[in-house]
């Protein structure tokens, strides 16, 4: 005769756990150090990343093959497989070719003023950048719009020394 | 060589918001002794391998597989974890089948949505950790791009959407498995809340917790398992580009590649008119008509008019989602391929009751991994 | 062709070209959290050892106690048919002496982990820790008495047994 | 049963290193660019992909799979990521078996990948996550406790030395010192790992593979594809897995039995009746120098607690009558999870095709068997090739 189910809500009770910097709190009861990821950027990302920092340029890896430009840069053609070293620089004019306007932050709060993000290609380039886009109001906002990037006076080399993009 | 291949058992658990009554294992062993009974197998004495679909972080484990065997009756047997969608271990288990090193294998996938505290941070975690998370936003943002540039190619509307939604929420109070059947207008789902411009919030499916497992088995023993066999016709599935940067945000490519080769592989030249009914993805409102569009259901920049003229409806000429699709089921993380297909084996049977679709003898089922990804897999099934 | 391959890809780096930040990366952490459902078996297990005790439940077909206790039974693949209380008493099974903790870092205190088979379950041993021993006396096959939380500290967990203490049989 | 018959006729990999500069993608285009470059094929060439990349704790990515299927050539094609814990790399090399023998593709491209590098502040502190949530995480367990436990019921129940065992990280460290992407060859003696420094009693520093990043690849074709490719294909003559329960405290650790039972299906299938005489090498997984001796046992090269004796006579060395981990191994080559697991079965393409270079074993090696181990003491994967 199988043994008993829950029948009762007041029976039931969670067990909590976390991945996070809390982790040992959680778990462990203890302060303990947080798990946590620690991305390089790769071979093509420290380069892209360096000009973006130095120069405030941005670049992309050209496929001879495929005929394409890769924004941002691979070491390597997804299409053909070919690996790739030719670099060039792209010209900071990109064109919005879809965006959203987001009314939720990460923690899923609803956000005062809306925040507009766009995944905005370059001419010519397979690919592009995803990225926030400002100074221009939400009802503004328009696919095949111009948009170029702001760039941070003082960069460290992230995807951040993008403050967001703009319309020309 | 090659084998033909039956789904020969089924067995579930109805899906629910939450299910604070049952550990996961529970809702699995409860899934799994459904399935073994329809399919009339004893896991350790019958059954030659099994697999499970899920990823780590969805449990918030590390190596989530090695707590599979046992809610399965798999201890000390081959088991294995496809990290994708569940029509992924279908496929996976029609392999070994068909490969002729397995003849019975069983395949389980479920949904613990619930005990997920901030879905929002881990669906972010899956983002490029060098080029997307940095800004951390939400990651729903992908839907709600992707919907906009889908929209302007093909002029589907907002109203075609939203009109989407309110024919699953009803098919899904049809469907006592479902949790979110409702009578809902398309007006009210345009007048909810913006979310990720212009998709709102209910284009958006809500979470479900339930358990899913299947029996599939070769042609030989299928016919000595089982009267009622329901046959894997044909099967395919695609990964697009990961990166958000280089996929393509029109059109669901990885449905259509997928679809052509599930259509190559089941010999089907005109799918509207040799599949009778189909359940494809529908996570969001919008994808629904995009899917039925790289599935060939129609034209491409069509299936807006065809929701409006009512052909996918339940009493439609091509009823799609009559299960209530993810909008009115319930979104299953992992295991919402396999509901769909589930939908498909309960139709060909005879078994979907009140919902049931008169003389059905060809049904598709797809499933799209979610976001932020742009893979899917396709499963054509049939009664003969 | 492992003899024909001229030079393997790949580019190490060192620790110190991170420290040094010589090579460019970006680190996120994570902020995500789980409230598992306990459900039947495991519901109950923890509910027991709040109450100072250890249940595992019994298959009557292959007559096997299950501990931690669960709903079914793996092998027979039918719910189990009772609970079965056990004692706070086991043998060791295996051990082990560590050093170092989860992180990898040294600690001071060695930790002496051990899976601990519970007297009355048939030998099924769990997962806990042994202390109030000198690591040089720890054997495989040492009999051990569970020291348990004060009863008002205990919340329903596995940690509401401190550790295991050797037990002194007359 | 008439299956069809699969050959792997391609292998690449990446030098195994404790951090690599690259992403886990760039290493998997990597090493799948030399796999294919091997064997003169295209990305245009193969059906499908098969990615096996242990947790995604450790590239610290949620759906790690799909995150690094452009650089593992899955680009808009039929991709699927299997997964069974450390087991992982041999088993993916079983699972791209039965994608082409099911008759749906002709050729597949099987990659292995792992970035160990990118879980901070330790590797090890990630496997925290992996225990059960309830009953051991809580507890703050470490990674080495279950190595140590295992250790040490193996060495009490057939009264086995740590001096015995130490010789396996001798043995496999220098073989390791002829691959040109080892992580760490080196020479050294049983005393030195018998004086390292003590983690988990009686698991030593210099017991235990290091944690690495790398990927590995290989081409799988169908016979009719394979010939035209290769007049040396490395034929696919058995494959199995198997899982034992989850809770620890209801298995014995002295003896695997999950990997022989996965051994006995490849083995049936493979018509391999006697493994102690017929296989020519074997690469049992070796993430810490008592594994290869237990995993062997379960591979039934010989019988229970009789490994170490094969050991101490120099059966297991490279120029020995079966050597086991020529490559040098987890200890020696590294311990990319996933990837070495895949590194082990391209080790066994290697030798079977006599392209081993200064590993190569002597004697036209014909069969060899692959194995890799996993999740908590419970998951074996084992592959049989032979030419």
């Amino acid at each position: 005769m199988p043994v008993e189910k829950v029948t009762q809500v007041a029976q039931t009770k969670p067990w909590y756990g976390a991945l996070s910097s809390k982790y040992g709190e959680a778990l462990l009861k203890t302060p303990e150090p947080g798990l946590y990821g620690q991305y390089t950027y790769g071979i093509a990302g420290e380069r892209f990343f360096r000009e973006i920092k130095d120069n405030a340029k941005i670049t992309g890896t050209k496929c001879q093959k495929c005929n394409l430009i890769y924004v941002p840069p691979r070491i390597y053609c997804e299409r053909c497989f070919e690996g790739l070293e030719e670099w060039c620089e792209i010209e900071n004019k990109g064109e919005i070719h879809t965006y959203t306007i987001s009314w939720v932050d990460l923690d899923g709060f609803r956000l005062e003023e809306p925040v507009i993000l766009a995944l905005v290609k370059f001419d010519g380039v397979y690919g592009g950048l995803v990225h926030k886009v400002e100074e221009i109001s939400a009802d503004n906002v328009k696919i095949g719009m111009k948009v170029s990037a702001v760039f941070k006076e003082k960069r460290e080399g992230s995807i951040l020394d993008i403050k967001y993009f703009k319309p020309i | 060589m090659f084998p033909k291949v039956a789904i020969v058992g089924i067995g579930y658990t109805p899906f629910r918001t939450i299910t604070p009554d049952v550990s996961f294992r529970e809702m699995v062993f409860e899934a799994a002794s459904k399935a073994y009974e329809d399919a009339g197998v004893h896991p350790q004495e019958d059954i030659d391998s099994f697999v499970t679909c899920q990823d780590d972080f969805e449990h918030g484990r590390s190596i989530w597989n090695m707590q599979t065997p046992d809610n399965l009756g798999a201890v000390l047997k081959p088991i294995h974890t496809n990290c994708g969608d569940g029509i992924l271990g279908l496929i996976d288990a029609y392999m070994q089948i068909k490969s002729g090193l397995r003849s019975i294998v069983a395949v389980e996938t479920h949904s613990k949505a619930s005990n997920v505290i901030n879905r929002n941070h881990l669906i972010a975690h899956a983002t490029d950790p060098i080029y997307n998370k940095p800004l951390n936003i939400n990651p729903y943002f992908i839907a709600g791009m992707e919907m906009n540039r889908y929209l302007l190619e093909t002029g589907t509307t907002k109203e075609q959407c939203a009109l989407v939604v309110s024919k699953n929420k009803t098919n899904a109070l049809f469907n006592p498995l479902a949790a979110y059947g409702e009578k809902i207008t398309p007006k009210e789902v345009l007048d909810s809340e913006e979310m990720f411009s212009p998709l709102k919030r209910l284009d958006m499916s809500p979470m479900a917790d339930g358990g899913i497992v299947m029996v599939l088995a070769s042609e030989e023993k299928a016919k000595a398992l089982t009267d009622k066999p329901i046959w894997i016709r044909g099967l395919g599935w695609c990964s697009e580009a990961p990166s958000l940067e280089t996929r393509e945000w029109g059109e669901a490519v990885y449905a259509k590649l997928a679809g052509e080769m599930a259509y190559r592989i089941a010999g089907i030249k005109h799918p509207r008119k040799q599949i009778d009914f189909a359940e494809v993805d529908d996570t969001f409102s919008y994808k629904e008509p995009q899917h039925m569009e790289a599935l060939k259901l129609c034209r491409r920049g069509e299936a807006g008019s065809m929701i409006e003229e009512g052909a996918t409806q339940r009493q439609g000429e091509f009823p799609i989602n009559v299960s209530g699709g993810s909008l009115g089921v319930g979104f299953l993380v992992e295991a919402t391929g396999p509901q769909r297909v589930l939908e498909v084996v309960l139709q060909l049977r005879g078994e979907a009751g009140r919902r049931q679709l008169p003389d059905v003898q060809v049904g598709l089922a797809q499933s799209w991994r979610g976001i932020p990804y742009a893979s899917g897999a396709v499963m054509i099934l049939s009664k003969e | 062709m492992s003899e024909k391959i001229k030079e393997f890809p790949g580019t190490p780096l060192s620790e110190k070209d991170i420290i040094e930040k010589k090579v460019l990366f970006t680190e996120w952490h994570p902020e995500f959290m789980w409230a598992w459902d306990t459900g039947i078996g495991y519901g109950r297990y923890f509910a027991e050892l709040k109450k100072g005790r250890i249940i595992g439940t019994r298959c009557n077909k292959c007559r096997r106690v299950l501990l931690p206790a669960r709903y079914f039974c793996e092998w027979c693949f039918r719910p189990v048919d009772e609970w079965v209380y056990l004692e706070d008493t086991g043998t060791v099974n295996t051990f082990s002496i560590a050093y170092t903790d989860w992180l990898a870092r040294r600690i001071k205190k060695p930790r002496i982990p051990a899976l601990v088979e519970i007297d009355g379950s048939g030998g099924v041993g769990i997962m806990h820790v042994l202390d109030e021993v000198d690591p040089k006396e720890v054997k495989i096959g040492m009999r051990v008495k569970a020291v348990w939380e004060p009863e008002e500290e205990r919340e329903g967990a596995i940690t509401d047994i401190k550790y295991w203490k050797p037990l002194k049989e007359e | 049963m008439g299956m069809r018959k699969v050959a792997i006729v391609g292998a690449g990999m990446t030098k195994f290193m404790r951090r690599a500069h690259e992403t886990g993608k760039e290493l998997s285009w990597e090493a799948a660019k030399i796999a294919l470059d091997s064997c003169e094929l295209t990305l245009d060439d193969i059906g499908c992909v098969v990615m096996g990349t242990a947790p995604d704790a450790f590239d610290n990515i949620h759906m790690k799979g799909d995150y690094l299927g452009d650089g593992a050539g899955a680009w808009r094609k039929p991709y699927i990521r299997g997964f069974v814990g450390g087991g992982t790399g041999v088993f993916v090399a079983d699972q791209a078996w039965y994608h082409v023998a099911s008759g749906l593709f002709d050729t597949c491209l099987v990659v292995a990948e792992e970035k160990m590098s990118s879980a901070m502040p330790h590797p090890q502190g990630n496997f925290i996550t992996c225990w059960d949530m309830f009953t051991e995480s809580p507890l703050g367990p470490s990674l080495l406790w279950f190595f140590a436990w295992e250790m040490n019921r193996y060495m009490h129940a057939h009264g086995i030395t740590e001096r015995e065992i130490a010789m396996v990280s001798v043995k496999n460290k220098k073989n390791a010192m002829d691959h040109p992407a080892a992580q760490l060859p080196a020479e050294i003696t049983v005393e030195d790992v018998l004086n390292s420094e003590v983690m988990a009693w009686p698991v030593k520093r210099l017991d235990v593979s290091p944690t690495s990043d790398g990927a590995v690849a290989l081409v799988y074709a169908a016979e009719h594809v394979a010939k035209r490719i290769t007049d040396k294909p490395v034929w696919i003559e058995g494959v199995g897995w198997c899982l034992d329960t989850f809770y620890v405290g209801q298995r014995d650790l002295y003896y695997p039995k999950y990997v022989e039972y996965a051994a006995r299906q490849a083995y049936d299938m493979a018509g391999i009746k006697e493994p102690s005489k017929e296989i020519d090498i074997a690469e049992p997984y070796d993430p810490f120098d008592y594994k290869e001796l237990h995993n062997a046992e379960g591979l039934l090269l010989c019988g229970k607690g009789e490994a170490p004796k094969l050991l101490a006579d120099g059966v297991t060395q490279r120029t020995g009558r079966q050597p086991w981990c020529p490559s040098g191994g987890a200890l020696g080559v590294g311990n990319a999870i996933a990837a070495t697991g895949l590194m082990k079965v391209a080790e066994l393409f290697w030798q079977l095709r006599g392209e081993a270079g200064k590993r190569q074993v002597p004697g036209k090696p014909k069969k060899g068997v692959a194995q890799a181990w996993g999740d908590e003491m419970q998951v074996g994967t084992v592959i049989v090739l032979g030419i």
